[in-house]
C-alpha cells in the first residue's frame, strides 16, 4: 500500500503529539484516526447525497422554469432534512410475502457497495483514507455490490414492478460495467498504475495534463465512462430500473421509510462518487494548477475544493442530463452498451496502448508544446 | 535533297494519320473525314512524286537504290546476336509503283467523296480506305519480306472490312470471309517460305536474299526433300497466289465485288491484288533458283484463260471487270514465268491505272442508274459521255489495241509468251501458255467490248425493265426513266479523265508495242524499260547496310542508251536474241489481229446482232462459265461443309464425347469400383469383425460395469472422494 | 525496393481482409474497395516495371526469409524478365476483372474476397523462388478457383469446379513428388527448396531406383514436372478440363483462367523443368514439340465445331498454348522469346473476348451461335452494336494473329524458333494459323453479319464502364503489336539466359 | 491489530457463511450467503497481502457470479420450486432430505479425517511465520508473470471465456419451436 | 493467529461444506454453489501457501486463473440449466437422465 491517511499525516509534527496522547499506541490511534476519517467522510457524503436531492429537484425546477422548494429554510436549502426527518419517522413497512431477510439485506448492501467505494476516493493528494495499489480496480468491484442490492431488492419485495426494475438493474449494472472499466482500464494504461496516487501524480500542472487531452482515445472513454456512469447509477435516461412510468418506482416500489431512504441515499452518493471518479480520473482531480513544492494542510484542503468543484460540475451535468433526455427502451439500452459502447472502448483501449508504443508515451501536449 | 525519316515516313505516316483520326473522330468531323483521308493521300502522293522524279528523271544512276534499315527488336544476349530489322528499300520499280499506288488511290479517294456520298457507310469506308492505302505504300517501301508480310495483312484485313461493310447483308459477311479465309491460304505459305529463308540466311531482306543467292547459301538446303529455294519460292508465290487471285485460289476476287465500287476499284482492281505479282517480281531470282518459272507461266496462263472465259458470261457489270482482272493478274503472272519482267511489271502498272478507271466508270454508271446487271442497261452513252469516253479508252487500252497501254505490255509479255513456249526448247507442254495467253488476249477484247455495247450502246432498256409495272418499286430504281445528263464534276467525273488519259501507250514506251518495233513515239519514252530489269543479284553482295539518317553515295548519271532488243530474264546475254525477236515481231501482229477480231465479234453480236449471243450458242459449256467451272461449290460445299467441317464436328465429338468421356471421366467410374470394393472391405471385415466385434466383448463387460454407472452425478463425487482419501491413507504421504 | 514486391503479393489479401470485415449489404463499398486494391496494384506493377533492370538476368527484388528453417524453406520471391511481364499482365487483367464483375449480383462478398485472393495467390506463383512456396502457393489457387467456378459458374457449374480441380490436383501430386525428389537429390542442405539452386543441370548423372530398376533422376522426375505443368497448360491429352471450365465459369474467372492461370504452366516450364532438368527437356523437345502441334491443330479444329462462343474461345486457347509449347520445344532465342511473349500477348487478346462474350452474355443470357435448334443465337450485331463491333474486331484479328496487332509477332517468332529445330512440323503447324483465322472470322460473321435478328433488338451497346475496361486490353494489343521491344527487352535477358543453359546439352 | 481483527471477521464470515449456505434450504439464501462467504474469502486474500486477487474475487464474484446465479434461480422458478418427479424418484427433494445430508455429512468426515492427517504433516513441515504489517504492491508483479512465465495459461484463459461467452450464449437462446 | 495451519483449516471447512452441499442436494444451481465453495477452498489455499511457503506470486497466478475458470463454468453451469429448464421444467439434478431431448 502506498499511502494511507494515518501515513500522511504521520509525516506532521501534530501526529507525535497525537501519538503520545494515546500512549504510543499507533493501533489504537490509527484505529481512531480512521474512525473519524470515516465518519467525517460519510457525513459529508450523506449531506451530498442529501443534498443532492435538493439540488435535483432545484436544478429541475430551474430547468422547467419553476421554483422548486424554497419554504425550508433559505432558499429551500433545509429541505433534505426536512426529508430525512419525515422518512426517518414513517412506518417501515413490509409486504407479507416479501423474503424477510432479503428485503432488510438489500439496502444495506447498497449502503455497503457505495460507503466502501468512499475509502479511495481521493479528495486530496494526501486526504485519502487509503490509497490503494488496485484502486480504482478496488471501486468497481465493490461498487457492483449496488447491482445485487438492486437485484436482491426487487427480488425480495415479491411485486412485479418491484421483479422487473430489479431485473433490468442488475443486468444494466452488469452490462455498463464493461464498457466502464474498460475506459478506465485505459486510464490505467496511461498512468501506469491502478492506484489515484499514481493516476492523479500523472495529470499534475495545466489542464493540458490531464487525462481527457492525452489522446483522442482518451477523449472518447470519458465520454464512454460518462455514458456508462450514468447507467451504472441507474441515472436519466438509462433509469429503467426505477421507471415511475412503467414499473411505478421499480425494484424499491415497496420500500418505505429510511429502507427507502437507504436506496435514494445510496444512488445520490454514488452519483457523486462516479462523478469524483470521473474528475479524478480524466480532469486532474484535486491537482493545483501549479506545483508548489510544499505540501502542507491548507493546501490540501485546497485540492478538495478543486476536486469538490469538479466532481459538483459533473453531478450538475448528470442532473441536467436527466432532465434534458427521455428515457431509452430496454433494447436500446443493451444495443448501446454492447454493439456501441463495449466496442468502442475496446478500440480505445488499443488506441491508447498504440498511441503509448507510437508515441513513446508522449501525450498530444507532449507532442504539441513539447516534452517537459 | 537527303532521304530521311522526315521526307520518306510522310509517304506512309499520313494516311495512317488520316486513319486514326477519323476510326476515333470520323463522326465529329464535317464530311466524316474524308477530305481528311483525300488530303493525306496527296500529300503521301507529292512526297512520291518527288522520289519518282529523283529516279526517273536521271538524278541517279539507273541501277541506283536505296536501303536504310532500323532496328525493330533485339532479342540479342551475350553473344547471342538475333534481332529483327526494318526498313525501306527503293529502287526504280518501287519509285514507280510509289507513285502509281498514291496517284492512283488519291483519284479513288476523290471519286469516292462523290461517290460514298450520304452512303450510311460514308465515314467507315473512309477510316479504311487510308488505311488500306498506307499499307500498300509501306508494302512498297519494305525492304524486307517481314514487314512487307505485315502490310500485306493489314491490307488483308482492309480488304475484309470493305467487303463486308455492309453489314447487313449476309452476302457480305459470306464474301469478306471468304476473301480473308482465301488470301490467308496462300498467306501462311508466304510466311512458311519466309521463316525458311530467314532461319539459312539469318534475314529476309531483299537484299540479302539476293546476296544469298549470288553466293549460293541456297545450295544443298533442303526442306522436306525439296531443295530449299523450290520450298521457299513456292510458298511465297502460293502467297502472291492468294492475294493476286491466281487460280486455284481465285475464288475470292469476284465475291470481293460486294464492297463499294470505289474500295473495288482500289484494292481488287489496282493496288492489293497486284501485290501479289509485285512480291513475285521482288523474288524473282528465287524463283528463277527454284527454277519455279515454269510454274508461275502456267498458272499464270490457266487463270488468264479461265477467268477470260468466265467474264464471256457474266451479266454483272462488275462481275466482267473482277474476271477480267483475274485475267489480266494472269497475264502479269505469265509475264514473271516467261521471264518477261520489266513488261510483267509495266502491265502491272498500266492495268492499274486502266482497270481503276474501269471500276470507278462503272461506279459511276452505278451510282447514276443504280443498276449494274448489263441486259437491263444500254444507251447510256447519251447520258454519261465523260464515264462513256473514260471507259472507252479503258477498255481499248485492255482490250490490247494499239497506241494504247494496254498493247504496249500485254503484248511484250504475249511475245516472251511466245519464245517461251514454242522457241525456248524446253518441255513442249509449256506451249500451252502462248497458246491460252493468245486465247485469253482475244476473249479479252471480246467481253471487254462485250460489256461497253451492252452498257452504252443499243437502245435504253431501263424503260422495259419498269414497264412491268409495280408501281411500288423501289425508289432507287426509278432513276431509269430519267437519268439527267452527266456534267462535269470535279469529284466525279476529273479522276476518270485523268486516268483515261494515262491509258495512252506514249506515257510507257516509246515504240508501240513497247519492243522497239514500231517507233511512233521517240526513244526518250523508253525510260520504263531501261529503268526496270531484272535485280542482278550479284550487286548486293557485301552492300554496306544503311541507317536511317546516314547521307546517301548519289551518283548523278545520264540515263544509258535504251537498249531496244529483248527482254529475257536476268540470266545474262542471251545467244537466241535473234529467235526472240522475231518471235516478239509475231507476237504483235497475232496480238493486233486477235483483239480486232474478239472487237469484231463483239460488235457483229451485239451491236448488229448478226450473231446470236453466245450463251445460245452453248448452252452446257455455258452453264458451267456461269457457276465459275464449280470452283466455289467444290471449296464450299466439298471441302469445307463436307470435308473440314466434318472433320471438326468428328473431333469436337471425340474430344468430349470419347476422350474426355471416357478417358478422362472414366476414371470417375474405375475409382466408383475401388470406392465400393474398399467400402465392402471396410464394413465387413474391418468393422464388422474388427470394430464391433471388439464391442460385443465390451457390451459383456458393460453388463457388469452399468451398476455403477448410475448416472447420479452425486454418486460419482462419493466415488471419487472415496477413492482419494483410500489412496491417500493407503499411500501414507 | 523489395518492399514492391511484397506490397505486391500481400496487397490483395489485405483487400481480402477488409473486404470479409466489411458488412455484407455494402455492395458498392465491396466493390470500390476491390477496385481500388485491384488498381492499386496495378500501379505498382507499372512502378515495378519502371524500376526493373532489363540488363540482368538475375532476380530482382529479392525477399529471402526464413519460413520453415528446419527443412530449410524460406520465404523467397524476387522476379526476372518473364515474371515481370505475367505480373504485369496479371494486376492488369484483375483490374479490368474487377471492373466485370461490376454486375456481378450473388453473394458480392465472398465473390471479390475470392477474386482478390486469387489474384495474390498468382502472384505467389509467379514470384515464388522457393520450391516449397511454390508449390503452396500453386496449390492455394485452386480454392478460390473453385469456388468462383463452382458458386458463380454457368448451369453445369459443380462438374466443371470439380472437374478442374482434380485434373488439376492430379497434375500437381506428380509435381509433389519430383519436388520432394529433388529435396533429397540435393542432400537436404541449404538450398534444398530453392528453385535456382537447383538450376543449371546438377542432376544429369544421378540415378535413381524405382521398384528395383535404375532410372535416370532427370529423365524421370522431368516427366513428373511436365505432367503437373502440361495439364495447367493444357497440352493436348490433358485438355478436356479446360472447355468445361471455361464455358461454366463466370466472364472474370474465364478472363483470369485463360488470361493468367494457363500461363502458370508454361511458367512453370520455363522455370521449373527446363532449368532443372535440361538434358531430358532437349532429348524431349520433340514430344513436346508434337504434343504443343497436335494442341494447336486439334484445338483449332475442335474450335470451329463449336455453337457455343465460349467453347470456341476456349479451345482457340488450347490451340494458342499449343504455339506457346511449339515456342518453347524449339529452344531457340526467337521461339523461347516468342513463347513468352506469345504468353503475354494471349493474355491480352483472349482476355478481350472472353470479356466480350461476357458483355454479351449479360444482354442475350446465352452463347449459342447458332442454338440447338438450329436458329441463329446472334445474328447483325455490328448493326444494332457498333462500338461492341469494333473491340471485338480489334479482339478477334489480335487473336488471329493480324500483323499490327500483338498476336502476330509472337506467333512469326515462334514459327522461326520452330523452323530450325522441327521443320515438318513447321509445316504442319502453319495450318493451325489458317484455322485459327477460319474459325474466329466464321464466328464473327455468323455473328456479327447479316439483318439484325428480332432477339437482339433491344441490347445496348458497351456501356462507358465496359468500354473504359477495354480501353487498356485494346491499347496492350495495338501498341504490342507494333512495338514489343517494351516487352522483349524486359525478358530477353531472362530468356537469353536459358536458352544458353539448354544450348549445352 | 488489523490484520488479525480483519483475519478473525473474515474466517468468521467465511466458515459461517459457508455452512449458511449449506444449511439453508432456501436457494436463494444460499447465495446470498455464498456471497458473504467469497466476501471473507477475499478479506482473507487481503490478509495474506493478496491485494489483486481479493479486489479481482470481489470483482468476479460478487459483480459476477452471484449475481448469474441469483439469475439462473429466478429463470428457474425460484424458491418454490418442487421436482415434478419428486415421487416417482422418491428419494430426495431438490434442496435435499435428512438421507442425503447423511450421506454428504459422511463423506465429509471422510474428507476431514483425510485432510487432517495431511494438515497434521504440514504443521509440522513447516512451522509457523510471523509477517508485519508490510504488504508490497503484487499487481506489477502479477502483471509480469502474466505475460511472462504464465503467458500461455494466460492466453489459453483468455480463449477459455471467450468459449464460455459463445458456449452460453448458444446454449440459453430461446429457439423456435420446431 | 494467523498462521498457515489456520488458513488450510478455513479452506478445509469450506471444502468440506462445499462438498456436502454438493452431495446433499439435488437442485443443479445448489451444486454449483457447492462447486464454488470447493474452488474457493482450492484458491484460498493457493494463496496461503504461496504466501507462507514459496514466497513468490505464482500461487497468486493460479488463483486468478481458479477464479476465470469458476467464472466460465459458472457461465456455461448456469446457461445449461436454464436450457434444461426451458426442457424439463425442473432442475432436478436426476431428472438429466437423457442425452438429447
Amino acid at each position: 500500500m502506498n499511502q494511507t491517511l494515518v501515513s500522511y499525516l504521520s509525516q506532521y509534527e501534530f501526529y507525535d503529539v497525537l501519538l503520545a496522547v494515546f500512549g504510543k499506541n499507533e493501533g489504537l490511534l490509527a484505529f481512531t484516526i480512521y474512525l473519524l476519517a470515516a465518519l467525517a467522510i460519510v457525513g459529508l457524503c450523506a449531506t451530498i447525497g442529501g443534498l443532492g436531492t435538493y439540488a435535483e429537484r432545484k436544478i429541475s425546477a430551474d430547468l422547467q422554469q419553476r421554483m422548486g422548494p424554497n419554504r425550508v429554510g433559505p432558499y429551500g436549502l433545509l429541505q433534505f432534512l426536512a426529508d430525512g426527518v419525515k422518512m426517518m419517522t414513517k412506518e417501515d413497512i413490509m409486504p407479507f410475502t416479501a423474503d424477510k431477510f432479503l428485503f432488510y439485506l438489500a439496502p444495506m448492501l447498497a449502503l455497503i457497495g457505495v460507503f466502501a467505494t468512499l475509502a479511495v476516493l481521493p479528495w486530496s493528494s494526501g486526504f485519502m483514507m487509503a490509497d490503494l495499489n488496485v484502486g480504482v480496480f478496488y471501486l468497481i468491484a465493490i461498487s457492483s455490490l449496488v447491482g445485487v442490492s438492486v437485484f436482491l431488492g426487487g427480488y425480495a419485495s415479491n411485486s412485479k414492478w418491484s421483479m422487473l426494475g430489479g431485473m433490468r438493474g442488475a443486468s444494466q449494472i452488469i452490462s455498463y460495467e464493461i464498457p466502464v472499466t474498460i475506459s478506465i482500464l485505459a486510464i490505467t494504461l496511461l498512468s501506469g498504475g491502478m492506484s489515484f496516487g499514481t493516476i492523479l501524480s500523472h495529470q499534475q500542472g495545466t489542464p493540458v495534463n490531464w487525462f481527457i487531452f492525452h489522446n483522442p482515445f482518451a477523449f472518447v472513454a470519458f465520454f464512454v465512462y460518462a455514458i456508462g456512469a450514468l447507467a451504472e447509477t441507474n441515472r436519466a435516461p438509462f433509469d429503467l430500473p426505477e421507471a415511475e412510468s412503467e414499473l411505478v418506482s421499480g425494484y424499491h416500489t415497496e420500500y418505505t421509510g429510511m429502507r427507502f431512504g437507504f436506496f435514494a441515499l445510496a444512488e445520490y452518493i454514488e452519483v457523486f462518487v462516479v462523478c469524483g471518479v470521473g474528475a479524478a480520473l480524466f480532469l486532474g482531480g484535486g491537482n493545483l494548477p501549479f506545483n508548489l513544492d510544499i505540501d502542507i494542510i491548507p493546501l490540501q484542503f485546497a485540492q478538495v475544493v478543486i476536486f469538490m468543484t469538479k466532481a459538483l460540475l459533473l453531478y450538475y451535468v448528470v442532473i441536467w442530463v436527466r432532465w434534458t433526455l427521455p428515457r431509452l427502451r430496454v433494447d436500446q439500452l443493451m444495443s448501446i452498451c454492447w454493439k456501441y459502447l463495449t466496442p468502442i472502448a475496446i478500440v480505445n483501449l488499443m488506441g491508447c496502448a498504440i498511441w503509448l508504443v507510437v508515441f513513446n508515451g508522449k501525450s498530444m501536449a507532449d507532442l504539441i508544446f513539447g516534452s517537459h | 535533297m537527303e532521304y530521311t525519316v522526315g521526307n520518306i515516313a510522310p509517304i506512309f505516316l499520313s494516311p495512317v494519320i488520316a486513319f486514326v483520326i477519323n476510326a476515333f473522330f470520323g463522326r465529329k468531323l464535317p464530311r466524316q473525314g474524308d477530305w481528311l483521308a483525300t488530303l493525306s493521300i496527296f500529300i503521301s502522293f507529292i512526297f512520291s512524286a518527288r522520289i519518282f522524279g529523283d529516279f526517273v528523271f536521271g538524278t541517279f544512276a539507273t541501277d541506283f537504290f536505296i536501303h536504310k534499315t532500323f532496328t525493330w527488336f533485339d532479342l540479342s544476349h551475350g553473344a547471342n546476336i538475333w534481332k529483327v530489322d526494318m526498313g525501306i528499300y527503293i529502287d526504280n520499280m518501287a519509285a514507280i509503283m510509289l507513285l502509281m499506288v498514291s496517284g492512283v488511290a488519291f483519284l479513288i479517294h476523290l471519286f469516292s467523296t462523290w461517290y460514298m456520298d450520304h452512303d450510311e457507310k460514308h465515314g467507315r469506308f473512309f477510316v479504311f480506305l487510308p488505311l488500306f492505302t498506307s499499307a500498300m505504300l509501306g508494302l512498297v517501301l519494305s525492304d524486307n519480306l517481314f514487314s512487307l508480310f505485315i502490310f500485306w495483312e493489314i491490307m488483308g484485313f482492309c480488304s475484309y472490312s470493305l467487303i463486308g461493310i455492309y453489314n447487313k447483308k449476309e452476302a457480305a459477311g459470306d464474301a469478306s470471309l471468304k476473301a480473308f479465309m482465301t488470301t490467308r491460304v496462300g498467306d501462311v505459305f508466304l510466311l512458311l517460305g519466309m521463316v525458311a529463308i530467314w532461319m539459312v540466311i539469318g534475314s529476309v531482306a531483299y537484299v540479302d536474299i539476293y546476296a544469298a543467292i549470288a553466293e549460293g547459301k541456297f545450295a544443298g538446303q533442303t526442306v522436306i526433300g525439296i531443295s530449299l529455294a523450290t520450298f521457299a519460292g513456292l510458298c511465297i508465290f502460293l502467297g502472291g497466289m492468294g492475294k493476286s487471285a491466281q487460280f486455284p485460289l481465285h475464288v475470292w476476287l469476284p465475291d470481293a465485288m460486294m464492297g463499294p465500287t470505289p474500295g473495288s476499284a482500289l484494292i481488287h482492281a489496282a493496288t492489293m491484288v497486284a501485290a501479289g505479282v509485285y512480291l513475285s517480281l521482288r523474288m524473282y531470282p528465287l524463283m528463277v533458283l527454284g527454277d519455279l518459272t515454269w510454274f508461275i507461266a502456267v498458272i499464270g496462263a490457266i487463270t488468264a484463260f479461265g477467268a477470260a472465259t468466265i467474264a464471256l458470261v457474266q451479266t454483272d457489270i462488275k462481275a466482267v471487270l473482277a474476271f477480267s482482272t483475274i485475267s489480266q493478274l494472269g497475264y502479269m503472272m505469265i509475264g514473271v514465268g516467261v521471264g518477261s519482267y520489266n513488261a510483267a511489271f509495266m502491265h502491272l502498272i498500266t492495268h492499274a491505272i486502266f482497270k481503276a478507271c474501269l471500276f470507278l466508270s462503272a461506279g459511276s454508271v452505278i451510282h447514276s442508274v443504280h443498276e449494274q446487271e448489263m441486259p437491263k442497261l444500254g444507251g447510256l452513252r447519251k447520258y454519261l459521255p465523260y464515264t462513256h469516253f473514260a471507259m472507252m479508252c479503258c477498255t481499248l487500252a485492255i482490250a490490247g489495241i494499239p497506241f494504247f497501254s494496254g498493247f504496249v505490255s500485254k503484248d511484250r509479255i504475249l511475245g516472251d509468251a511466245l519464245y517461251f513456249g514454242f522457241i525456248a526448247g524446253q518441255n513442249p507442254l509449256l506451249a500451252i501458255v502462248p497458246i491460252l495467253g493468245f486465247a485469253g488476249a482475244g476473249l479479252t477484247a471480246f467481253y471487254m467490248f462485250r460489256m461497253m455495247f451492252l452498257t452504252f450502246y443499243g437502245e435504253n432498256r431501263m424503260g422495259h425493265h419498269d414497264s412491268h409495272g409495280d408501281e411500288h418499286a423501289h425508289g432507287d430504281h426509278h432513276h431509269g426513266h430519267d437519268i439527267h445528263h452527266e456534267h462535269l464534276d470535279a469529284r466525279s467525273n476529273v479522276p476518270l479523265l485523268i486516268l483515261s488519259v494515262f491509258t495512252l501507250g506514249v506515257w510507257f514506251a516509246g515504240s508501240l508495242t513497247g519492243q522497239g518495233i514500231v517507233k511512233v513515239f521517240g526513244e526518250k519514252t523508253e525510260w520504263f524499260k531501261i529503268l526496270v530489269e531484272a535485280p542482278k543479284v550479284e550487286r548486293f553482295v557485301k552492300h554496306p547496310r544503311e541507317a536511317f539518317g546516314s547521307t546517301d553515295s548519289r551518283v548523278k548519271a545520264e540515263l544509258p542508251k535504251a537498249k531496244y532488243d529483248h527482254q529475257s530474264g536476268y540470266a545474262g546475254p542471251n545467244p537466241d536474241d535473234h529467235k526472240i525477236h522475231s518471235a516478239h515481231v509475231v507476237g504483235a501482229w497475232m496480238s493486233i489481229v486477235i483483239a480486232f477480231l474478239g472487237v469484231f465479234i463483239a460488235f457483229l453480236m451485239y451491236i448488229k446482232k448478226s450473231i446470236k449471243p453466245l450463251a445460245s450458242m452453248f448452252p452446257g459449256y455455258t452453264e458451267t462459265l456461269k457457276n465459275k467451272y464449280y470452283f466455289d461449290n467444290l471449296y464450299v460445299d466439298v471441302i469445307i461443309k463436307k470435308g473440314l467441317l466434318g472433320l471438326n464436328r468428328f473431333l469436337s465429338w471425340f474430344d468430349m464425347g470419347i476422350f474426355d468421356r471416357f478417358a478422362v471421366d472414366g476414371w470417375a467410374a474405375v475409382n466408383r469400383v475401388l470406392f465400393k470394393a474398399s467400402k465392402w472391405f471396410d464394413n465387413v471385415v474391418v468393422d464388422a469383425i474388427g470394430v464391433d466385434g471388439t464391442g460385443v466383448a465390451v457390451n459383456l463387460f458393460n453388463l457388469v460395469l452399468r451398476i455403477v454407472q448410475s448416472g447420479k452425478i452425486q454418486f460419482y463425487f462419493i466415488m471419487l472422494i472415496v477413492v482419494l482419501a483410500s489412496y491417500i491413507w493407503t499411500v501414507n504421504i | 525496393m523489395n518492399g514492391i514486391l511484397n506490397w505486391i503479393l500481400w496487397l490483395p489479401i489485405i483487400g481480402m481482409v477488409g473486404i470479409i470485415l466489411t458488412p455484407k449489404a455494402k455492395e458498392n463499398v465491396i466493390r470500390m474497395m476491390t477496385l481500388v486494391t485491384t488498381s492499386i496494384t496495378l500501379i505498382l506493377s507499372i512502378l515495378l516495371y519502371l524500376k526493373f533492370d532489363t540488363s540482368t538476368a538475375d532476380m530482382q527484388f529479392v525477399t529471402k526469409l526464413p519460413w520453415i528453417s528446419q527443412f530449410h524453406i524460406n520465404y523467397f520471391i524476387g522476379i526476372d524478365g518473364i515474371t515481370m511481364l505475367m505480373t504485369f499482365l496479371n494486376a492488369l487483367l484483375f483490374f479490368i476483372c474487377t471492373l466485370s464483375s461490376w454486375t456481378v449480383t450473388k453473394n458480392i462478398k465472398a465473390y471479390f474476397a475470392l477474386l482478390l485472393m486469387l489474384q495474390s495467390t498468382v502472384f505467389g506463383v509467379f514470384f515464388s523462388l522457393d520450391f516449397f512456396l511454390f508449390y503452396v502457393y500453386w496449390e492455394v489457387m485452386l480454392l478460390p478457383m473453385f469456388f468462383l467456378i463452382g458458386i458463380w459458374g454457368g448451369e453445369n457449374r459443380e462438374y466443371a469446379a470439380i472437374k478442374f480441380f482434380l485434373y488439376t490436383f492430379f497434375g500437381s501430386i506428380f509435381m509433389l513428388v519430383g519436388i520432394i525428389a529433388l529435396y533429397y537429390a540435393s542432400g537436404k542442405g541449404v538450398d534444398s527448396f530453392n528453385i535456382l539452386a537447383h538450376q543449371g543441370g546438377k542432376f544429369t548423372e544421378l540415378q535413381v531406383n524405382v521398384f528395383g530398376k535404375s532410372f535416370s533422376f532427370e529423365h524421370l522426375f522431368f516427366w513428373f514436372m511436365f505432367l503437373g505443368f502440361a495439364i495447367k497448360v493444357p497440352v493436348f491429352p490433358f485438355h478436356t478440363w479446360l472447355p468445361h471450365a471455361h464455358v461454366q465459369a463466370p466472364t472474370a474467372v474465364s478472363v483470369i483462367l485463360a488470361g493468367v492461370l494457363l500461363k502458370m504452366g508454361t511458367y512453370g516450364f520455363l522455370r521449373i523443368a527446363f532449368p532443372i532438368f535440361p538434358q531430358a527437356a532437349v532429348e524431349y523437345s520433340t514430344i513436346i514439340a508434337v504434343l504443343g502441334l497436335i494442341s494447336v491443330i486439334y484445338g483449332a479444329f475442335c474450335a470451329m465445331a463449336q455453337d457455343d462462343v465460349k467453347k470456341l474461345i476456349a479451345y482457340s486457347s488450347v490451340s494458342h498454348m499449343g504455339f506457346v509449347m511449339l515456342g518453347l520445344s524449339a529452344m531457340t532465342t526467337q521461339g523461347m522469346n516468342g513463347a513468352v511473349l506469345q504468353m503475354f500477348n494471349h493474355g491480352t487478346s483472349t482476355a478481350m473476348m472472353f470479356l466480350l462474350i461476357g458483355i454479351l452474355y449479360e444482354r442475350s443470357h446465352h452463347r449459342w451461335i447458332v442454338k440447338p435448334d438450329g436458329s441463329k443465337g446472334y445474328g447483325g450485331l455490328s448493326t444494332k452494336l457498333p462500338k461492341y463491333t469494333t473491340v471485338f474486331i480489334i479482339g478477334m484479328f489480335a487473336s488471329l494473329g493480324l500483323p499490327g496487332l500483338s498476336g502476330f509477332i509472337s506467333e512469326a517468332l515462334i514459327f522461326l524458333g520452330i523452323y530450325e529445330k522441327f521443320t515438318t512440323i513447321t509445316v504442319i503447324a502453319v495450318v493451325g494459323l489458317l484455322i485459327g483465322a477460319a474459325y474466329l472470322l466464321w464466328m464473327f460473321k455468323r455473328m456479327f453479319f447479316g439483318e439484325v435478328n428480332p432477339e437482339t433488338e433491344d441490347y445496348e451497346d458497351m456501356n462507358a464502364r465496359e468500354v473504359f475496361y477495354m480501353i487498356p486490353l485494346c491499347i496492350c494489343v495495338i501498341v504490342f503489336g507494333i512495338f514489343p521491344s517494351p516487352l522483349l527487352n524486359v525478358m530477353k535477358a531472362s530468356v537469353g539466359q536459358l536458352v544458353d543453359l539448354l544450348s549445352k546439352y | 491489530m488489523f490484520v488479525q481483527l480483519l483475519f478473525a471477521l473474515s474466517a468468521l464470515l467465511t466458515v459461517g457463511c459457508a455452512i449458511a449456505v449449506a444449511v439453508t434450504k432456501n436457494i436463494m439464501h444460499s447465495c446470498i450467503f455464498l456471497l458473504g462467504s467469497l466476501l471473507g474469502i477475499a478479506g482473507l486474500y487481503a490478509t495474506l497481502g493478496a491485494d489483486f486477487v481479493a479486489v479481482t474475487q470481489i470483482m468476479v464474484y460478487v459483480g459476477g457470479v452471484v449475481i448469474l446465479m441469483l439469475f439462473a434461480v429466478m429463470l428457474t422458478g425460484g424458491k418454490d420450486f418442487v421436482s415434478r418427479a419428486q415421487n416417482l424418484l422418491g428419494l430426495a427433494p431438490a434442496m435435499g432430505n435428512k438421507w442425503t445430508y447423511a450421506i454428504g455429512l459422511l463423506v465429509g468426515l471422510v474428507v476431514l479425517l483425510t485432510n487432517v492427517k495431511l494438515i497434521m504433516n504440514i504443521s509440522k513441515a513447516y512451522p509457523a511465520k510471523v509477517f508485519g504489517n508490510d504488504f508490497p504492491s503484487t499487481v506489477n508483479q502479477i502483471g509480469h508473470l502474466l505475460i511472462k512465465e504464465h503467458v500461455l495459461a494466460f492466453e489459453l484463459s483468455s480463449v477459455l471465456l471467450l468459449g464460455a461467452l459463445v458456449g452460453a450464449a448458444i446454449i440459453a437462446r430461446p429457439r423456435k419451436q420446431g | 493467529m494467523m498462521s498457515l495451519v489456520s488458513y488450510l483449516i478455513i479452506s478445509l471447512i469450506l471444502f468440506i461444506v462445499g462438498l456436502v452441499v454438493m452431495i446433499a442436494r439435488k437442485n443443479i444451481i445448489a451444486i454449483l454453489l457447492g462447486i464454488e465453495l470447493i474452488l474457493n477452498a482450492a484458491a484460498l489455499n493457493f494463496v496461503a501457501y504461496s504466501r507462507y511457503v514459496t514466497n513468490n506470486l505464482d500461487g497468486h497466478v493460479f488463483s486468478l486463473f481458479i477464479i476465470v475458470i469458476a467464472a466460465a463454468e459458472s457461465a456455461i453451469g448456469l446457461a445449461i440449466v436454464i436450457r434444461f429448464f426451458q426442457i424439463k421444467e425442473t432442475i432436478h439434478v436426476d431428472e438429466a437422465t437423457q442425452l438429447r431431448n
